[in-house]
């Protein structure tokens, strides 16, 4: 087996070919950044993380530790001293005399933990079964589909309230009434793109090469039914955090000690009419920015991951 | 260079290198419960089947180029597929050296599959977008043992530099490439688990007429260099002319013609293969008047029942509507299925 | 003005009377029902259907009944309607929680003339009167086959009251007509529209856009808000729901409590809550001011005890404990607890006013004095099943009593008891002899001051024992546009006969 | 291209120095750059290039359809007489499929899948004359049955889904005749078809363009097609045409080297089991087009001077070409 | 298309019996009702009466068995509080939700598909980025959130509307709706409104990117070739296209539109199912829970139905046979 090459074969050169190699990464980077807008975005969503996960070292309280709150300071306008003079309440307090400012961000960090862990797991376990389902097809395939449309056929929020009441109240629970509302739609989303690539050639080309499958499932499958996961990923995330603020509203998020922005709005909601905004306002500010910011993202991603408008 | 591989003679008693004994493919959508349920209760449904490949011998010798011919849906990728052994057939058996292929095992099996290769029609969908092509042509003979992780540079580059790509780009994704480097990528890949047999299904239509003979070319030079057997499935004549030794026309699932290519394009026999060769333009035909088949190319879910072609045939007789007709030799190596071989 | 439109925060679900004992309910059936012994805005009795009634023998009651008085429909009130409606108690199908109760001492009935009737008891029942606060009559003849649903339609929501039924939309609204024939003083609207809006902030909302004249439940943290409001009027009273902390007296003193741990999350091995002194300390290290003012922003009353001042069987000597919260951490290191330990206080967050702030309120003073607490609210309907498997170490909860001691000391405070239906709400399982005979004796004297020092004496002891942690009594609000006044009820009830317009 | 001669009528259409650039971010496409060619009344022209030549992108400039980041920036666009470019988009929009139609590539994809066949002709025919419905639906029977389509009646009660892509090419060749156009622009309608089918289209238009007298431009990458169809040939390459002739002339002796590579690269033009002639290479990027003439990487006559783009130039009565170095030898020799 | 329905109706059949299992078994482990229902002076001999009396002394097959046997007839079981049948309970609420449901469904369509026309038509103009903007918000907005402060500035700052409940209500067959007065039109309003924002920023979404890529199409470059008028091309071509996903999915959220009245109606007190449900589940009135759930359920399972037959009658490629 020789490895000439006749002259009728010429080696083709481009010139510039060693210079950079353009991943699917990077392109996709620079085609996302071309919206100043889902940039911000980005942005916004990195210094909102990092301040959550921040919060215990910048906040001037520990808002969940009781033997610092003091009733007595409750419902400070924003801007007033504390009772002893210790600190200054930037964004005043709630009724249980806790800084609102270090509220907020332990409620960032509590709602992006909600948004993103559910998210996550959602992804996980749909992912998987969607994928299984795709690739395995038959029985498998409608099984896991029928569980999916029942799934779907559901009202989400209906699903999560009653999780929620059967389970009680956590961090936790909220995180699983979350995952057994979406799931489904990883897994449907995931089946569809699935079926589609499955019958592209590459996959026929890595069977004709006899790679076993579970090869051919996670690392040639899997990779290419990313993006529209991507894509509901992150707006799920968004959805997930309002989600939870709901459930709270309803009485049924996260422990009132724990407070997520979604408590902390429902808990300062009761004094919109009395004039004490701060309460529930601020935490709605820092809510309907983040989710603003996870949708304007998400929304880019969208359309550039989107393989119709791709040029 | 200038070698030319002019037509090879096969004997027929040497043992061919693949060969499918009456090999079928069925698509069938199954009826649920409801349909079965609703047809109990009068409602005319049926399942639908699609005879994608009907009771196809096909023999294939060493070293041979077959071209595979046909229109839109007549079933060539399938029965590629099933040459290439990416899909199991219905019915049939498929041998391989002499070896049922179904009987093979453990790594018999796998090295069997592994020499028989395919190369795909579109340069876009058949490579994984997200993998750079180090990987592409190197994932598979690194899993299967064909070389390491510490030859694996030197094994890549060779595979890239026989299909006539530079190997400074395997750093890249496909997406970097145009069609005809992708076309080599997909045949990099396949060489570089050393196959023996090669499926070409469609594998240059999709390329402009000047890469086109550049894959071409690769082809020839590689089945010289490597020694390798082709199935050339293809719709367009002329390259099947060109590189073919022998020609195998399908319509809806059957064979309908088979001969060596020069007696093909000679000497037709089949009513089809006729109308096929006097539909297609040619470079050489100036300002001539077109002749026409008539009628469409009916659906393969429910085929005319007899001779497939023979609403469109200016030859069919009653015979046609009603008997299947068989592939018989009907020169040296032509066979052809046609009513009117017999009748004459 | 003709028309009231009157906004209530908890839904009512039947217009049956003996269906559901619930306040929402009592108070729509104060409005279409009478009972033989009505009950005043203190919630002292006073004549209703009855002019009078005596304890005739030791086990006998008799009630003179009003004469004249006429149902909705025409038909008259007489002590057959009496007699139908007690047999009717313990006869409603599917009722969660009947009124049974108060037919079961009735052992026969005797109607003397058709203006007197006599309840024969098996022993002596000095709550007789009180019970018939509870039951409004119904009408013998209109009312004999009635179900649920007949008066949920309306059809049969046919009663001696001040107000007829007009319709009812269930869960939305009932429109009410002044019933021109009542016997006692006349209503002031001709018509109530009766709204049920249970989200607090969209009640006082609709009050402020004037969409609404009248208001319950008022949030309170919308109090300071309307007291500014020149536009508007409140109206609060002292009502009679305590709220207080249950504690587990269940485990023994060397078992573990099962939210109780040393500051290292260990159990302790012991019971502190059996220790009085440990308890002491934790009702002393709360700032129950605080809380009224603060939390509950003035809407209730710090209280060491079930009844508010002026009731029967009110102890007067028994006060709000002081908060001192030195003396809790001495009273604790006393009890060998110096540096304290960890506790979770459990809580509804859908019940009373203010439930979840309060118990994080607890639990900020708890932990001042080195008790660490944990908060933990829930659902009501999760929390209470929990609590009544005594699941919790401390809890917050409430009590609404009937204004008489034995209420309360009878379903809290006594010995759980299947055969004396005693302890129904007693979820701690606190446990005393003392008060237990006291409680025994007191329900049977028919001498009413005998029986008031019986149960004062029952009180003051549990009170000493700190069976639970009374935190205060809740003040009821009620909101209303200017130009209308209303007579607060210490029973809660929200009633369109209590509201008038106001003199000008 | 033979100058007109001053007392016939103008041709049909006649593209000068067309240009049509693409601003995209990227940077600018110039997709088409310096097209000329002319049709003549009843006459086929057959427009062949490689992929991405700006074959279809001339098609569209000449119907006023390119889409922004598109813009004519050059040239004229001569339609008996006229200049397309500088028509407004009122004046053109009476033209298009009035006077001019087009046929597209993908059958499939051309008919708007919601809208029956009879609403998509009659609406043609009703956007450029004031005809009641009825006979409007009567001009779309008729020109379904001039394409050859049986029972046009019932079949204008279809949806598209329910045609082969035979059928359907052939309803879009109705629509395009609805109102007997003075040109058609054709691009690549065959390309997705079956051969036989493509027979059979190719009958039709053939036969169409003989009783009409339309002017045809026929794009294709095709060149046999081409050879059997046309009179003229224009071939593309990187935006640009590079031969302009008639049809038998230029593929019996091609002037330019890349015609030549690209005629020789047709496999029947080559002898049996021989490696095909080739041209090395491959098409440029239209982003960055080398200096000079853009085929001088990939050509063999290449020289110093082709370091200048040169224009087209008519070497030969009727042959054109954009070349400083053509295989005239050949012409002599053929 | 009988084998379709057929095989839907299976399929429904599968799915409200899996539903009733998993609700049933789901509103059991929730709690006890006994402890929530019965006064709380009740004493155990009362308590046991009331367990019996409500069938909960039974084991939990027992109760299920019971429940369908009921079911099949039509009966879902009595509710707890309200001593009435569950299904009639719901039914006689169900109106009021449904106004409101289709109420915000007519208006996202009404107010979001000419925007998302624009925004798609003219991606790149100001207006349509600020349309997309405010979408991103109607998106991130919580409901509850929305509705405070809708009821705060247009009910007591402006005085405009009023701010809760139902208004007045005609009777039409039987069941009472308030769009047919001008009261209870103004009370619609803001209810609707705030269910309708998140639907009518998806409207917008589904709009725009169906034009977007319709746009694209040969089909509607082919329109454009033959000559038509940009306005026949826009509101035929593309538009009948575009109204195929608008229509679908905002059938489909139909259903998570009724969903999330629970939310709408218990703020501005609007007496439909939600508010009935969240008050059923406070007090695990488990027999309306069971039967709201199914119910809902069964409408969904209706919803998808009309959806996919509609979808079918807008795109004659959809043959429902070959589902
Ligand atoms: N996975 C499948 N399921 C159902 N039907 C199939 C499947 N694969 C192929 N078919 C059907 O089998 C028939 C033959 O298909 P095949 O792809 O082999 O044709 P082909 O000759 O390669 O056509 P083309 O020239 O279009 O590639 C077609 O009618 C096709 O619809
Ligand atoms: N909207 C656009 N934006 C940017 N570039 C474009 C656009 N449309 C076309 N082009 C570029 O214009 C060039 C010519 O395209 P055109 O479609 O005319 O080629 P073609 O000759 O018709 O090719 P094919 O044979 O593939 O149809 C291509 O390089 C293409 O990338
Ligand atoms: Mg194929
Ligand atoms: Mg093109």
């Amino acid at each position: 087996m020789s490895a000439v090459v006749g002259q009728g074969t010429p080696v083709v050169k481009d010139p510039g070919a060693k210079d950079k190699v353009e991943t699917p990464f990077r392109r996709f980077a620079s085609e996302f950044m071309e919206s100043r807008l889902a940039l911000g975005g980005l942005v916004v969503i990195s210094i909102i993380i990092l301040l959550a996960i921040l919060a215990p070292f910048i906040s001037p309280q520990d808002p969940y530790d009781l033997a610092v709150l003091d009733i007595m300071d409750g419902r400070m306008e924003p801007g007033s001293l504390s009772g002893d003079g210790s600190i200054t309440y930037w964004l005043g307090t709630d009724d249980q005399g806790r800084d609102m400012l270090s509220g907020i961000l332990y409620g960032l960090r509590i709602s992006l933990t909600v948004g993103a862990g559910s998210a996550f797991i959602a992804c996980m376990v749909g992912a998987s079964l969607g994928l299984a389902a795709a690739y395995a097809g038959g029985r498998t395939d409608s099984i896991i589909m029928r569980i999916v449309d029942l799934q779907l056929s559901f009202p989400s929020i209906l699903v999560a309230l009653m999780i929620l009441a059967f389970l009680g109240k956590s961090i936790t629970n909220v995180v699983i009434a979350i995952v057994v509302v979406e799931w489904a739609y990883y897994a449907r989303t995931v089946r569809g793109t699935a079926l589609v690539e499955r019958r592209r050639e590459y996959i026929e080309a890595a069977e004709c090469l006899a790679l076993p499958r579970y090869r051919i499932l996670f690392r040639h499958l899997l990779p290419n039914c990313l993006p529209p996961l991507i894509v509901i990923g992150t707006m799920q995330v968004a959805r997930a955090i309002a989600l939870e603020a709901t459930l709270s509203f309803l009485g049924l998020g996260v422990p009132i000690t724990e407070p997520s922005l979604g408590l902390l709005i429902a808990n300062g909601y009761e004094y919109m009419l009395s004039g004490k905004y701060w309460i529930s306002f601020y935490p709605g500010i820092a809510l309907l920015v983040t989710i603003v910011a996870i949708n304007l993202v998400g929304d880019q991603l969208r359309d550039v991951l989107n393989p119709r408008l791709q040029k | 260079m200038q070698a030319t591989n002019a037509p090879r003679s096969f004997s027929d008693t040497e043992t061919p290198m693949v060969e499918l004994r009456g090999v079928s493919r069925r698509f069938a959508k199954k009826l649920d419960i409801a349909a079965k349920l609703a047809r109990r209760l009068g409602a005319s449904v049926r399942e639908e089947i699609v005879h994608a490949v009907d009771r196809v011998d096909l023999r294939v010798r060493k070293g041979e180029v077959v071209g595979l011919v046909g229109e839109s849906g007549c079933g060539k990728s399938t029965l590629g597929r099933i040459v290439a052994g990416i899909l199991p057939q219905s019915e049939g058996e498929v041998f391989w050296n002499g070896e049922n292929v179904a009987a093979m095992q453990g790594e018999a099996a796998k090295i069997g599959k592994l020499r028989r290769q395919m190369i795909f029609q579109d340069p876009y969908a058949s490579l994984n977008p997200r993998m750079r092509v180090a990987d592409i042509v190197g994932e598979a003979p690194l899993v299967h043992g064909l070389t390491t992780r510490g030859k694996f540079d030197g094994y890549v580059d060779e595979q890239m530099r026989r299909a006539g790509l530079d190997p400074a780009f395997k750093r890249r994704y496909p997406h970097q490439f145009s069609g005809g480097q992708r076309q080599r990528i997909g045949i990099a890949r396949a060489l570089a688990v050393a196959p023996e047999f090669i499926v070409c299904d469609e594998a240059v239509a999709a390329l402009d007429v000047s890469i086109q003979a550049q894959i071409l070319n690769l082809f020839m030079q590689l089945r010289k260099d490597l020694d390798l057997t082709y199935l050339f499935i293809s719709h367009d004549l002329g390259v099947v002319e060109h590189l073919s030794d022998r020609v195998v026309i399908m319509y809806l699932g059957r064979v309908v013609e088979e001969a060596p290519t020069e007696r093909v394009f000679a000497a037709a026999n089949h009513p089809y293969t006729q109308s096929l060769l006097n539909s297609v333009p040619r470079i050489g035909n100036r300002k001539r008047a077109f002749t026409t088949v008539k009628g469409e190319i009916p659906s393969p879910l429910n085929p005319p029942p007899g001779c497939h072609f023979h609403p469109r045939c200016p030859h069919a007789f009653e015979r046609c509507r009603v008997e299947v007709p068989v592939l018989r030799e009907i020169a040296p190596g032509q066979r052809s299925a046609c009513h009117l071989n017999d009748a004459a | 003005q003709q028309v009231l439109n009157m906004g209530v925060g908890s839904p009512v679900t039947s217009l049956d009377p003996h269906y559901h004992q619930l306040s929402p309910n009592n108070a729509v059936s104060d409005m279409i029902f009478d009972k033989l012994v009505g009950t005043d805005a203190a919630a002292r009795n006073i004549p209703g259907l009855a002019t009078e009634w005596r304890a005739v023998g030791p086990t006998t009651w008799e009630f003179k009944l009003r004469p004249g008085v006429k149902f909705h429909n025409g038909n008259d009130f007489t002590a057959e309607d009496v007699v139908f409606t007690i047999q009717r108690l313990p006869n409603v199908p599917n009722s969660p929680s009947s009124y049974a109760a108060y037919a079961r001492p009735i052992v026969r009935m005797e109607i003397v003339d058709p203006l007197t009737i006599r309840f024969h008891t098996a022993a002596p029942y000095p709550l007789m009167p009180m019970d018939m606060t509870n039951v409004r009559i119904l009408d013998a003849t209109t009312h004999a086959n009635a179900a649920t649903e007949d008066f949920n339609a309306g059809r049969v929501a046919i009663g001696t009251g001040p107000w007829r039924v007009l319709s009812h939309r269930s869960g939305d609204r009932i429109e009410f007509e002044r019933n021109p024939n009542f016997w006692g003083e006349a209503p002031a609207f001709q018509r109530v529209n009766y709204r049920m809006v249970t989200n607090d902030a969209t009640r006082t909302a609709s009050l402020l856009s004037g969409d609404l004249d009248f208001i319950d439940q008022v949030p309170t943290s919308d109090l300071a808000r309307l007291r500014r409001d020149q536009n508007m009027r409140l109206s609060e009273t002292v009502g009679l729901r305590l709220i207080f902390l249950g504690l587990d007296h269940l485990r023994a003193e060397n078992e573990n409590s099962p939210f109780i741990t040393d500051h290292e999350g260990k159990p302790l091995g012991r019971n502190p809550l059996r220790d009085v002194r440990v308890r002491r300390a934790l009702s002393m290290a709360i700032d129950r001011k605080a809380i009224a003012e603060r939390v509950m922003e003035g809407a209730a009353t710090p209280s060491g005890q079930f009844l508010p001042p002026g009731t029967f069987s009110h102890v007067p000597d028994v006060q709000a404990p002081a908060y001192n919260p030195d003396m809790a951490r001495r009273l604790l290191a006393e009890a060998g607890y110096p540096n304290g330990f960890r506790i979770t206080l459990a809580g509804p967050n859908d019940r009373y006013i203010n439930d979840s702030r309060i118990i994080q309120a607890v639990g900020q003073m708890w932990t001042r004095i080195g008790v660490r607490t944990a908060v933990e609210a829930q659902t009501w309907s999760t929390f209470v099943g929990r609590a009544g498997r005594q699941e919790f170490s401390s809890f917050l909860i409430g009590w609404g009593s009937n204004p008489d001691g034995s209420h309360p000391l009878r379903n809290i405070l006594a010995t759980v008891s299947r055969e004396r239906g005693w302890g129904a709400s007693n979820r701690g399982r606190f446990s005393n002899a003392e008060v237990d005979s006291l409680l025994t004796q007191a329900l049977v004297e028919l001498d009413e001051p005998k029986r008031e020092q019986l149960l004062i004496r029952a009180q003051r002891i549990a009170a000493e024992q700190v069976a639970v942690i009374p935190l205060h009594i809740q003040t009821n609000i009620w909101a209303m546009r200017r130009g209308l006044t209303h007579t607060p009820r210490v029973d809660e009830l929200t009633r369109a006969q209590d509201v008038r317009p106001a003199a000008q | 291209m033979a100058e007109p001669s001053p007392h016939s009528a103008p041709p049909t259409l006649e593209v000068r120095n067309l240009q049509t650039h693409f601003f995209t971010r990227a940077g600018v496409v110039r997709a088409v750059d310096d097209v000329s060619f002319t049709i003549g009344r009843g006459k086929v022209l057959g427009l062949v290039g490689e992929s991405g030549s700006g074959k279809t992108v001339t098609g569209f400039s000449i119907m006023g359809l390119v889409d922004p980041p598109g813009r004519i920036v050059g040239g004229s666009i001569l339609f008996q007489g006229r200049d397309l470019a500088k028509l407004s988009e009122e004046e053109m929009r009476h033209l298009r499929g009035n006077r001019i139609a087009m046929i597209f590539q993908d059958p499939m994809m051309t008919l708007n899948p919601v809208l029956r066949i009879d609403t998509q002709m009659i609406e043609t025919v009703q956007a450029h004359e004031k005809v009641s419905e009825e006979e409007a639906r009567g001009r779309a029977r008729d020109a379904l049955g001039m394409v050859g389509i049986p029972s046009p009646d019932e079949r204008l009660k279809s949806y598209p889904h329910q045609f082969s892509g035979g059928m359907r090419q052939r309803v879009a060749i109705a629509i395009a005749l609805l109102h007997r156009p003075d040109l058609i622009v054709a691009d690549e309608p065959t390309t997705a078809l079956d051969v036989t089918i493509q027979g059979q289209i190719l009958a039709e238009v053939q036969k169409l363009c003989a009783t009409t007298g339309t002017a045809m431009l026929w794009i294709t990458h095709d060149l046999s097609v081409v050879a059997g169809l046309a009179d003229d040939i224009a071939v593309m390459y990187a935006g640009r045409v590079v031969e302009f002739g008639d049809v038998g002339e230029v593929l019996d002796a091609p002037l330019h080297p890349y015609t030549h590579g690209l005629i020789g690269s047709v496999p029947s033009r080559n002898k049996r089991g021989e490696p095909l002639r080739q041209i090395p290479g491959m098409t440029p990027s239209l982003l960055k087009l080398p200096e000079g003439c853009s085929f001088r990487a990939r050509c063999p006559r290449a020289q110093e001077d082709c370091l200048v783009m040169p224009a087209l130039h008519d070497w030969l009565p009727g042959r054109l070409a954009r070349c400083h170095h053509p295989h005239l030898d050949e012409v002599a020799t053929a | 298309m009988s084998v379709y329905l057929l095989r839907r109706l299976i399929q429904a059949l599968g799915v409200v019996l899996a539903m009733s299992v998993i609700v049933f078994i789901g509103v059991f482990a929730i709690g006890d009702p006994v402890e929530i229902l019965i006064s709380p002076d009740a004493d155990q001999m009362e308590r046991e009466r009331a367990i019996a009396a409500l069938g909960l002394d039974l084991p939990l097959w027992q109760q299920y068995a019971i429940f369908l046997g009921k079911a099949v007839q039509g009966d879902l079981g009595r509710s707890f509080v309200f001593n009435e049948p569950a299904l009639q309970l719901i039914l006689q609420r169900m109106p009021a939700t449904l106004e409101l449901a289709f109420a915000a469904t007519f208006g996202a369509i009404l107010i979001g598909l000419p925007l998302g026309l624009y925004a798609g038509l003219k991606p790149n103009s100001v207006g349509s980025k600020a349309i997309m903007a405010g979408s991103i918000l109607g998106f991130s907005l919580p409901t509850f959130w929305v509705g405070l402060m809708l009821i705060m500035v247009f009910a007591v700052q402006l005085g405009w509307l009023p701010s809760t409940g139902r208004g007045e209500t005609v009777e039409i067959l039987g069941t009472r709706w308030s769009f047919l007065t001008a009261d209870g039109l103004s009370h619609l309003l803001m209810p609707a409104l705030n269910l309708a924002l998140f639907k009518i920023s998806l409207v917008i979404r589904l709009t725009r990117a169906g034009v977007r890529e319709t746009m694209l199409m040969d089909y509607v470059k082919f329109a454009r070739a033959k000559g038509l008028s940009p306005f026949r091309v826009t509101f035929v071509h593309v538009f009948k296209n575009i109204l195929i996903p608008v229509v679908t999915v905002t059938g489909l959220e139909f259903g998570s539109t009724i969903a999330f009245s629970v939310v709408t109606e218990s703020i501005f007190a609007w007496p439909g199912m939600g508010k009935l449900i969240i008050d059923s589940i406070n007090v695990l009135d488990r027999p309306v829970i069971v039967a709201y759930l199914m119910i809902v359920v069964m409408m969904f399972i209706t919803i998808n139905l009309v959806v996919d037959l509609m979808y079918s009658v807008l795109d004659p490629r959809v043959r429902l046979e070959s589902k």
